[in-house]
Protein backbone atom coordinates (compact mmCIF):
# COMPACT_ATOMS: atom_id res chain seq x y z
CA UNK A 1 0.00 0.00 0.00
CA UNK A 2 1.27 3.67 -1.08
CA UNK A 3 0.69 6.37 1.62
CA UNK A 4 1.43 10.06 0.96
CA UNK A 5 2.69 11.03 4.95
CA UNK A 6 2.78 14.54 5.57
CA UNK A 7 3.91 16.09 8.56
CA UNK A 8 3.35 19.89 10.40
CA UNK A 9 5.01 21.92 12.93
CA UNK A 10 7.34 19.69 15.54
CA UNK A 11 6.47 16.58 14.13
CA UNK A 12 7.82 18.08 10.52
CA UNK A 13 10.90 19.59 12.36
CA UNK A 14 11.91 15.95 14.20
CA UNK A 15 11.27 13.84 11.52
CA UNK A 16 12.90 16.28 9.49
CA UNK A 17 10.70 16.41 6.06
CA UNK A 18 7.69 17.71 5.68
CA UNK A 19 6.36 15.15 2.93
CA UNK A 20 7.39 11.03 1.98
CA UNK A 21 5.45 8.92 0.12
CA UNK A 22 5.85 4.83 1.31
CA UNK A 23 4.95 1.67 0.66
CA UNK A 24 3.01 0.63 3.69
CA UNK A 25 3.07 -3.09 4.53
CA UNK A 26 -0.30 -4.25 4.56
CA UNK A 27 -0.44 -5.49 7.96
CA UNK A 28 -0.36 -2.22 9.16
CA UNK A 29 -3.91 -1.58 9.02
CA UNK A 30 -4.89 1.13 11.29
CA UNK A 31 -3.53 4.89 11.90
CA UNK A 32 -2.58 3.36 15.30
CA UNK A 33 -0.35 0.62 13.42
CA UNK A 34 1.37 3.35 11.05
CA UNK A 35 2.26 5.23 14.55
CA UNK A 36 3.91 1.93 15.95
CA UNK A 37 5.73 1.27 12.29
CA UNK A 38 6.98 4.64 11.79
CA UNK A 39 8.12 4.84 15.62
CA UNK A 40 9.90 1.61 14.45
CA UNK A 41 11.76 2.81 11.46
CA UNK A 42 14.10 5.13 13.28
CA UNK A 43 15.35 8.10 15.91
CA UNK A 44 14.08 10.79 13.98
CA UNK A 45 10.35 9.53 13.81
CA UNK A 46 10.86 8.00 17.20
CA UNK A 47 11.49 11.10 18.69
CA UNK A 48 8.83 12.76 16.60
CA UNK A 49 6.08 10.73 17.98
CA UNK A 50 7.15 10.13 21.64
CA UNK A 51 4.31 12.44 22.68
CA UNK A 52 1.94 9.80 20.45
CA UNK A 53 -1.13 10.76 22.58
CA UNK A 54 -1.49 14.14 22.18
CA UNK A 55 -0.65 13.88 17.99
CA UNK A 56 -3.54 14.26 15.75
CA UNK A 57 -4.25 12.57 12.30
CA UNK A 58 -6.01 13.19 9.34
CA UNK A 59 -6.63 10.92 6.71
CA UNK A 60 -6.75 12.38 2.94
CA UNK A 61 -8.00 15.88 5.02
CA UNK A 62 -10.75 14.33 7.09
CA UNK A 63 -9.71 14.35 10.77
CA UNK A 64 -9.88 10.87 12.08
CA UNK A 65 -9.49 9.25 15.19
CA UNK A 66 -6.50 6.17 15.82
CA UNK A 67 -8.64 3.15 15.26
CA UNK A 68 -9.45 4.80 11.66
CA UNK A 69 -8.82 1.89 9.11
CA UNK A 70 -6.23 2.68 6.28
CA UNK A 71 -7.46 1.21 2.82
CA UNK A 72 -7.71 3.25 0.30
CA UNK A 73 -6.20 6.16 2.05
CA UNK A 74 -4.22 8.28 -0.39
CA UNK A 75 -2.97 10.88 2.04
CA UNK A 76 -2.16 10.37 6.40
CA UNK A 77 -0.85 13.75 8.29
CA UNK A 78 0.23 13.60 11.62
CA UNK A 79 0.13 16.87 13.60
CA UNK A 80 -0.18 18.62 16.95
CA UNK A 81 -3.30 19.93 18.16
CA UNK A 82 -4.01 23.02 16.09
CA UNK A 83 -3.47 26.37 17.23
CA UNK A 84 -4.82 29.14 14.63
CA UNK A 85 -6.95 31.58 14.79
CA UNK B 1 -14.72 33.13 -2.47
CA UNK B 2 -15.67 33.72 1.49
CA UNK B 3 -13.01 31.37 2.67
CA UNK B 4 -9.61 32.24 1.95
CA UNK B 5 -5.88 31.29 3.28
CA UNK B 6 -3.75 33.89 2.18
CA UNK B 7 0.09 35.63 2.70
CA UNK B 8 -1.78 39.58 2.55
CA UNK B 9 -3.09 41.29 4.74
CA UNK B 10 -7.07 41.84 5.14
CA UNK B 11 -8.78 45.38 4.65
CA UNK B 12 -11.71 44.42 7.30
CA UNK B 13 -13.94 47.17 5.72
CA UNK B 14 -13.51 46.13 2.39
CA UNK B 15 -14.34 42.52 3.64
CA UNK B 16 -17.81 43.94 5.68
CA UNK B 17 -18.33 46.00 1.84
CA UNK B 18 -17.97 42.91 -0.06
CA UNK B 19 -20.15 40.59 2.48
CA UNK B 20 -23.10 43.90 2.15
CA UNK B 21 -23.13 44.14 -1.47
CA UNK B 22 -26.50 42.94 -3.00
CA UNK B 23 -27.85 42.33 0.85
CA UNK B 24 -30.81 44.76 1.56
CA UNK B 25 -31.75 43.18 4.53
CA UNK B 26 -28.50 42.55 6.67
CA UNK B 27 -29.16 44.83 9.81
CA UNK B 28 -26.46 43.19 11.87
CA UNK B 29 -22.79 42.56 11.59
CA UNK B 30 -20.06 40.72 13.92
CA UNK B 31 -16.48 40.88 12.80
CA UNK B 32 -13.91 39.00 14.92
CA UNK B 33 -10.18 40.07 13.97
CA UNK B 34 -7.53 38.01 15.81
CA UNK B 35 -4.01 39.79 16.33
CA UNK B 36 -0.53 38.90 17.32
CA UNK B 37 0.19 39.56 20.48
CA UNK B 38 3.40 41.43 21.60
CA UNK B 39 4.15 39.02 24.43
CA UNK B 40 3.41 35.25 25.68
CA UNK B 41 3.20 35.28 29.12
CA UNK B 42 6.14 36.83 30.67
CA UNK B 43 8.11 36.80 27.52
CA UNK B 44 8.41 39.52 24.41
CA UNK B 45 7.39 38.38 21.00
CA UNK B 46 9.68 39.39 18.11
CA UNK B 47 7.69 37.52 15.05
CA UNK B 48 5.21 34.96 14.74
CA UNK B 49 5.00 32.07 11.68
CA UNK B 50 1.68 30.37 10.74
CA UNK B 51 2.15 27.35 9.17
CA UNK B 52 -0.91 24.76 7.68
CA UNK B 53 -2.16 21.96 5.87
CA UNK B 54 -3.15 23.19 2.30
CA UNK B 55 -6.19 21.54 1.10
CA UNK B 56 -7.52 20.73 4.37
CA UNK B 57 -7.26 24.00 5.54
CA UNK B 58 -9.71 25.20 3.18
CA UNK B 59 -11.96 21.86 3.68
CA UNK B 60 -12.11 22.43 7.52
CA UNK B 61 -13.23 26.22 7.14
CA UNK B 62 -15.63 25.67 4.52
CA UNK B 63 -17.60 22.72 6.54
CA UNK B 64 -17.46 25.14 9.83
CA UNK B 65 -18.80 27.74 7.67
CA UNK B 66 -21.54 25.55 5.75
CA UNK B 67 -22.64 24.08 9.58
CA UNK B 68 -22.85 27.61 10.94
CA UNK B 69 -25.24 28.45 8.29
CA UNK B 70 -27.24 25.79 8.70
CA UNK B 71 -27.47 26.48 12.62
CA UNK B 72 -28.16 30.52 11.99
CA UNK B 73 -30.13 32.75 9.67
CA UNK B 74 -27.37 34.31 7.86
CA UNK B 75 -27.02 36.24 4.91
CA UNK B 76 -23.23 36.19 4.49
CA UNK B 77 -20.07 35.05 6.24
CA UNK B 78 -16.09 35.36 5.46
CA UNK B 79 -13.65 34.15 6.69
CA UNK B 80 -9.54 35.08 6.00
CA UNK B 81 -6.77 33.29 7.81
CA UNK B 82 -3.18 34.86 7.69
CA UNK B 83 -0.18 32.30 7.08
CA UNK B 84 3.47 33.24 7.13
CA UNK B 85 5.75 35.39 9.14
CA UNK B 86 3.73 38.29 11.14
CA UNK B 87 4.91 40.54 13.61
CA UNK B 88 3.10 41.80 16.79
CA UNK B 89 0.23 44.05 15.85
CA UNK B 90 -0.31 42.04 12.37
CA UNK B 91 -3.54 40.64 11.93
CA UNK B 92 -4.11 36.94 11.83
CA UNK B 93 -7.84 35.99 10.99
CA UNK B 94 -10.86 37.46 9.99
CA UNK B 95 -14.66 36.28 10.38
CA UNK B 96 -17.45 37.95 9.39
CA UNK B 97 -21.22 36.98 10.25
CA UNK B 98 -23.63 39.40 8.71
CA UNK B 99 -27.29 38.39 9.56
CA UNK B 100 -30.97 40.14 9.67
CA UNK B 101 -30.75 40.33 13.61
CA UNK B 102 -27.64 40.88 16.33
CA UNK B 103 -28.10 37.43 18.40
CA UNK B 104 -27.53 34.79 15.19
CA UNK B 105 -24.49 37.77 14.02
CA UNK B 106 -22.50 37.48 17.36
CA UNK B 107 -23.57 33.84 18.24
CA UNK B 108 -22.11 32.83 14.21
CA UNK B 109 -19.00 34.70 14.69
CA UNK B 110 -18.21 33.44 18.18
CA UNK B 111 -19.07 29.96 16.79
CA UNK B 112 -17.04 30.38 13.26
CA UNK B 113 -14.14 31.17 15.93
CA UNK B 114 -14.17 28.48 18.44
CA UNK B 115 -14.77 25.64 15.44
CA UNK B 116 -11.15 27.26 13.70
CA UNK B 117 -9.56 27.49 16.69
CA UNK B 118 -10.01 23.43 17.26
CA UNK B 119 -10.50 22.22 13.74
CA UNK B 120 -8.80 24.70 11.23
CA UNK B 121 -4.71 22.56 10.64
CA UNK B 122 -3.11 25.77 11.30
CA UNK B 123 -0.15 26.04 14.01
CA UNK B 124 1.93 29.03 15.42
CA UNK B 125 5.13 29.21 16.32
CA UNK B 126 6.89 32.27 18.40
CA UNK B 127 9.85 33.78 18.45
CA UNK B 128 11.26 35.62 21.34
CA UNK B 129 13.96 37.98 21.72
CA UNK B 130 16.63 35.77 21.23
CA UNK B 131 16.06 34.15 17.96
CA UNK B 132 14.29 30.88 20.14
CA UNK B 133 11.21 29.66 18.43
CA UNK B 134 8.28 27.91 20.07
CA UNK B 135 5.35 26.01 19.48
CA UNK B 136 2.09 27.56 20.59
CA UNK B 137 0.40 25.14 22.61
CA UNK B 138 -2.53 24.27 22.33
CA UNK B 139 -5.43 25.83 25.07
CA UNK B 140 -7.61 23.13 26.95
CA UNK B 141 -10.01 25.87 26.70
CA UNK B 142 -10.36 25.97 23.30
CA UNK B 143 -11.52 22.34 23.22
CA UNK B 144 -14.04 23.46 26.31
CA UNK B 145 -15.14 26.54 24.04
CA UNK B 146 -16.09 24.29 21.38
CA UNK B 147 -18.01 21.71 23.98
CA UNK B 148 -20.91 24.46 24.54
CA UNK B 149 -21.71 24.13 20.67
CA UNK B 150 -22.28 20.32 20.62
CA UNK B 151 -25.88 19.37 19.89
CA UNK C 1 -13.89 59.95 22.52
CA UNK C 2 -14.11 56.49 23.27
CA UNK C 3 -18.34 56.92 23.26
CA UNK C 4 -19.83 59.37 20.30
CA UNK C 5 -22.88 60.59 18.47
CA UNK C 6 -22.45 61.68 15.35
CA UNK C 7 -24.41 62.28 12.12
CA UNK C 8 -21.67 61.43 9.70
CA UNK C 9 -20.96 57.81 8.96
CA UNK C 10 -17.64 56.27 10.38
CA UNK C 11 -14.89 54.12 8.85
CA UNK C 12 -14.58 50.46 11.14
CA UNK C 13 -10.93 49.99 9.94
CA UNK C 14 -10.28 53.34 11.39
CA UNK C 15 -11.88 52.65 14.50
CA UNK C 16 -10.29 49.35 15.00
CA UNK C 17 -6.58 51.26 14.21
CA UNK C 18 -7.50 53.94 16.80
CA UNK C 19 -8.25 50.72 19.62
CA UNK C 20 -5.03 49.48 18.74
CA UNK C 21 -2.56 52.60 18.77
CA UNK C 22 -0.62 51.69 21.60
CA UNK C 23 -1.70 48.53 22.45
CA UNK C 24 0.60 45.79 22.23
CA UNK C 25 -1.31 43.12 24.09
CA UNK C 26 -4.60 43.24 22.40
CA UNK C 27 -5.11 39.66 20.66
CA UNK C 28 -8.86 39.51 19.96
CA UNK C 29 -11.04 42.64 18.33
CA UNK C 30 -15.24 42.03 17.91
CA UNK C 31 -16.96 44.86 16.39
CA UNK C 32 -20.99 45.12 16.16
CA UNK C 33 -22.02 47.21 13.50
CA UNK C 34 -25.97 47.83 12.88
CA UNK C 35 -27.25 48.60 9.38
CA UNK C 36 -30.40 49.91 8.27
CA UNK C 37 -32.34 47.06 6.78
CA UNK C 38 -34.36 47.45 3.46
CA UNK C 39 -37.55 46.61 4.54
CA UNK C 40 -39.40 46.39 8.13
CA UNK C 41 -41.78 42.65 7.59
CA UNK C 42 -43.40 43.25 4.12
CA UNK C 43 -43.01 47.28 3.93
CA UNK C 44 -40.00 48.59 2.47
CA UNK C 45 -38.34 51.55 3.95
CA UNK C 46 -37.18 54.24 2.29
CA UNK C 47 -35.17 56.41 5.03
CA UNK C 48 -34.94 56.12 8.34
CA UNK C 49 -34.81 58.79 11.22
CA UNK C 50 -32.83 58.59 14.39
CA UNK C 51 -33.63 60.97 17.18
CA UNK C 52 -32.07 61.08 20.65
CA UNK C 53 -31.70 63.16 23.55
CA UNK C 54 -28.41 64.93 23.84
CA UNK C 55 -26.95 64.76 27.20
CA UNK C 56 -28.71 61.83 28.60
CA UNK C 57 -27.59 59.65 25.21
CA UNK C 58 -23.40 60.25 26.26
CA UNK C 59 -24.33 59.65 29.42
CA UNK C 60 -25.73 56.32 29.36
CA UNK C 61 -22.97 55.03 27.22
CA UNK C 62 -20.25 55.87 28.95
CA UNK C 63 -22.08 54.41 31.89
CA UNK C 64 -22.56 50.79 29.73
CA UNK C 65 -19.03 51.17 28.43
CA UNK C 66 -17.98 51.49 32.34
CA UNK C 67 -19.92 48.53 33.48
CA UNK C 68 -18.38 46.33 30.69
CA UNK C 69 -14.86 47.44 32.12
CA UNK C 70 -15.88 46.61 35.06
CA UNK C 71 -17.06 42.95 33.95
CA UNK C 72 -14.44 42.21 31.56
CA UNK C 73 -10.45 42.71 31.13
CA UNK C 74 -10.96 45.00 28.09
CA UNK C 75 -7.86 47.23 26.71
CA UNK C 76 -10.22 49.51 24.91
CA UNK C 77 -13.99 49.77 23.98
CA UNK C 78 -15.35 52.18 21.60
CA UNK C 79 -19.56 53.12 20.43
CA UNK C 80 -20.00 55.23 17.70
CA UNK C 81 -24.12 56.02 17.20
CA UNK C 82 -25.09 58.27 14.30
CA UNK C 83 -28.59 60.66 14.45
CA UNK C 84 -30.36 62.02 11.53
CA UNK C 85 -31.64 60.93 8.67
CA UNK C 86 -30.08 57.16 6.81
CA UNK C 87 -30.79 55.45 4.09
CA UNK C 88 -31.20 51.63 3.68
CA UNK C 89 -27.98 50.07 4.00
CA UNK C 90 -25.90 52.58 5.56
CA UNK C 91 -24.36 52.27 9.40
CA UNK C 92 -26.40 53.20 12.66
CA UNK C 93 -24.15 51.73 15.13
CA UNK C 94 -20.75 50.95 16.19
CA UNK C 95 -19.35 48.90 18.97
CA UNK C 96 -16.08 47.75 19.41
CA UNK C 97 -14.38 45.39 22.16
CA UNK C 98 -10.90 44.88 22.21
CA UNK C 99 -9.04 42.42 24.54
CA UNK C 100 -6.15 39.94 25.07
CA UNK C 101 -8.62 37.02 24.29
CA UNK C 102 -11.50 36.34 22.19
CA UNK C 103 -14.68 35.00 24.94
CA UNK C 104 -14.15 39.10 26.92
CA UNK C 105 -14.04 40.23 23.33
CA UNK C 106 -17.36 38.70 22.41
CA UNK C 107 -19.27 39.27 25.39
CA UNK C 108 -18.83 42.49 25.69
CA UNK C 109 -19.73 43.18 22.30
CA UNK C 110 -22.83 42.00 22.75
CA UNK C 111 -23.39 43.23 26.50
CA UNK C 112 -22.49 46.46 25.36
CA UNK C 113 -25.66 46.23 22.32
CA UNK C 114 -27.70 44.48 24.59
CA UNK C 115 -27.73 47.63 27.41
CA UNK C 116 -27.77 50.01 24.40
CA UNK C 117 -30.88 48.84 22.66
CA UNK C 118 -32.72 49.20 25.95
CA UNK C 119 -30.79 51.76 28.01
CA UNK C 120 -29.71 54.33 25.53
CA UNK C 121 -31.99 56.98 24.40
CA UNK C 122 -32.87 56.47 20.93
CA UNK C 123 -35.70 56.27 18.63
CA UNK C 124 -36.23 55.23 14.91
CA UNK C 125 -38.47 56.50 12.79
CA UNK C 126 -39.15 54.51 9.73
CA UNK C 127 -40.88 55.93 6.53
CA UNK C 128 -42.53 53.33 4.11
CA UNK C 129 -42.50 54.08 -0.33
CA UNK C 130 -45.62 55.97 0.79
CA UNK C 131 -43.78 58.80 2.67
CA UNK C 132 -45.66 57.70 5.90
CA UNK C 133 -43.75 57.58 9.00
CA UNK C 134 -43.92 55.20 11.74
CA UNK C 135 -41.70 55.15 15.19
CA UNK C 136 -40.10 51.67 15.54
CA UNK C 137 -41.96 49.79 18.61
CA UNK C 138 -39.53 48.44 21.11
CA UNK C 139 -39.26 44.75 20.67
CA UNK C 140 -39.53 42.49 24.03
CA UNK C 141 -36.58 40.30 22.86
CA UNK C 142 -34.76 43.18 23.74
CA UNK C 143 -35.96 43.05 27.16
CA UNK C 144 -35.32 39.91 27.90
CA UNK C 145 -31.59 39.52 26.20
CA UNK C 146 -30.85 42.35 28.60
CA UNK C 147 -32.06 39.73 31.42
CA UNK C 148 -29.37 37.58 30.93
CA UNK C 149 -26.53 39.92 32.16
CA UNK C 150 -28.27 41.15 35.49
CA UNK C 151 -26.10 39.84 38.37
CA UNK D 1 -41.38 74.68 40.93
CA UNK D 2 -39.60 75.52 37.83
CA UNK D 3 -38.95 72.49 35.67
CA UNK D 4 -37.70 72.06 32.10
CA UNK D 5 -39.89 69.46 30.38
CA UNK D 6 -38.60 67.70 27.62
CA UNK D 7 -40.61 65.27 25.08
CA UNK D 8 -39.29 62.76 22.06
CA UNK D 9 -40.32 60.28 19.43
CA UNK D 10 -44.26 60.60 19.15
CA UNK D 11 -45.18 62.07 22.52
CA UNK D 12 -43.09 65.20 21.53
CA UNK D 13 -45.14 64.93 18.24
CA UNK D 14 -48.52 64.79 20.05
CA UNK D 15 -47.76 67.28 21.89
CA UNK D 16 -46.40 69.46 19.57
CA UNK D 17 -42.96 70.65 21.25
CA UNK D 18 -40.22 69.25 22.26
CA UNK D 19 -39.17 71.39 25.21
CA UNK D 20 -40.94 73.81 27.35
CA UNK D 21 -40.41 75.05 30.88
CA UNK D 22 -43.67 75.36 33.56
CA UNK D 23 -44.29 75.92 37.08
CA UNK D 24 -45.29 72.80 38.36
CA UNK D 25 -47.16 73.40 41.80
CA UNK D 26 -45.95 72.06 45.09
CA UNK D 27 -49.11 69.18 45.13
CA UNK D 28 -46.98 67.46 42.40
CA UNK D 29 -44.68 65.53 44.19
CA UNK D 30 -43.97 62.65 42.09
CA UNK D 31 -43.35 61.85 38.03
CA UNK D 32 -46.89 60.00 38.08
CA UNK D 33 -48.63 62.93 39.33
CA UNK D 34 -46.71 64.89 36.54
CA UNK D 35 -48.22 62.47 33.82
CA UNK D 36 -51.80 63.29 35.67
CA UNK D 37 -50.99 66.93 36.18
CA UNK D 38 -50.06 67.32 31.81
CA UNK D 39 -52.95 64.76 31.08
CA UNK D 40 -55.49 67.51 32.47
CA UNK D 41 -53.57 70.12 31.28
CA UNK D 42 -55.03 69.65 27.53
CA UNK D 43 -56.23 67.28 24.90
CA UNK D 44 -52.74 67.12 23.07
CA UNK D 45 -51.07 65.81 26.45
CA UNK D 46 -54.17 63.85 26.90
CA UNK D 47 -53.42 62.05 23.62
CA UNK D 48 -49.57 62.13 24.35
CA UNK D 49 -49.67 60.26 27.84
CA UNK D 50 -52.71 57.80 26.70
CA UNK D 51 -50.43 54.93 26.85
CA UNK D 52 -49.19 56.29 29.78
CA UNK D 53 -47.84 52.60 31.30
CA UNK D 54 -45.75 52.13 28.33
CA UNK D 55 -43.67 56.12 28.43
CA UNK D 56 -40.08 55.91 30.19
CA UNK D 57 -39.38 59.15 31.85
CA UNK D 58 -35.80 60.20 32.81
CA UNK D 59 -35.17 62.95 35.77
CA UNK D 60 -32.04 65.24 34.85
CA UNK D 61 -30.78 62.34 32.29
CA UNK D 62 -31.02 59.24 34.65
CA UNK D 63 -33.77 56.43 34.07
CA UNK D 64 -36.53 56.51 36.94
CA UNK D 65 -39.73 55.05 38.16
CA UNK D 66 -43.18 56.38 38.53
CA UNK D 67 -42.72 57.06 42.16
CA UNK D 68 -39.54 58.72 41.73
CA UNK D 69 -39.82 62.45 43.66
CA UNK D 70 -39.63 65.71 41.61
CA UNK D 71 -37.62 67.60 44.14
CA UNK D 72 -34.54 68.97 43.17
CA UNK D 73 -35.35 68.28 39.42
CA UNK D 74 -34.24 70.60 37.11
CA UNK D 75 -34.92 68.61 33.74
CA UNK D 76 -37.90 65.74 33.83
CA UNK D 77 -38.24 63.99 30.19
CA UNK D 78 -40.88 61.44 28.85
CA UNK D 79 -40.38 59.25 25.99
CA UNK D 80 -41.32 55.94 24.75
CA UNK D 81 -39.32 52.50 24.79
CA UNK D 82 -35.87 53.08 23.31
CA UNK D 83 -35.63 51.71 20.23
CA UNK D 84 -31.76 52.69 19.09
CA UNK D 85 -28.90 50.63 17.62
Amino acid sequence: MTITLRYFAWIRERIGRSEETLDVPAEVATVADLVGWLTAKGPEYAAAFERAHVIRAAIDHTHVQRDARLAGAREVAFFPPVTGG
Amino acid sequence: MSVRVQSEDFDIGREIAAVMTGNTDIGAVVTFTGVVRGAAGDAAITSMTLEHYPGMTESELEQVEAEAHKRWPLHATRIVHRVGMLMPGDNIVLVVAASAHRHAAFEAAAFLMDYLKTRAPFWKKETDLSGTGHWVDARESDDEALEKWKK
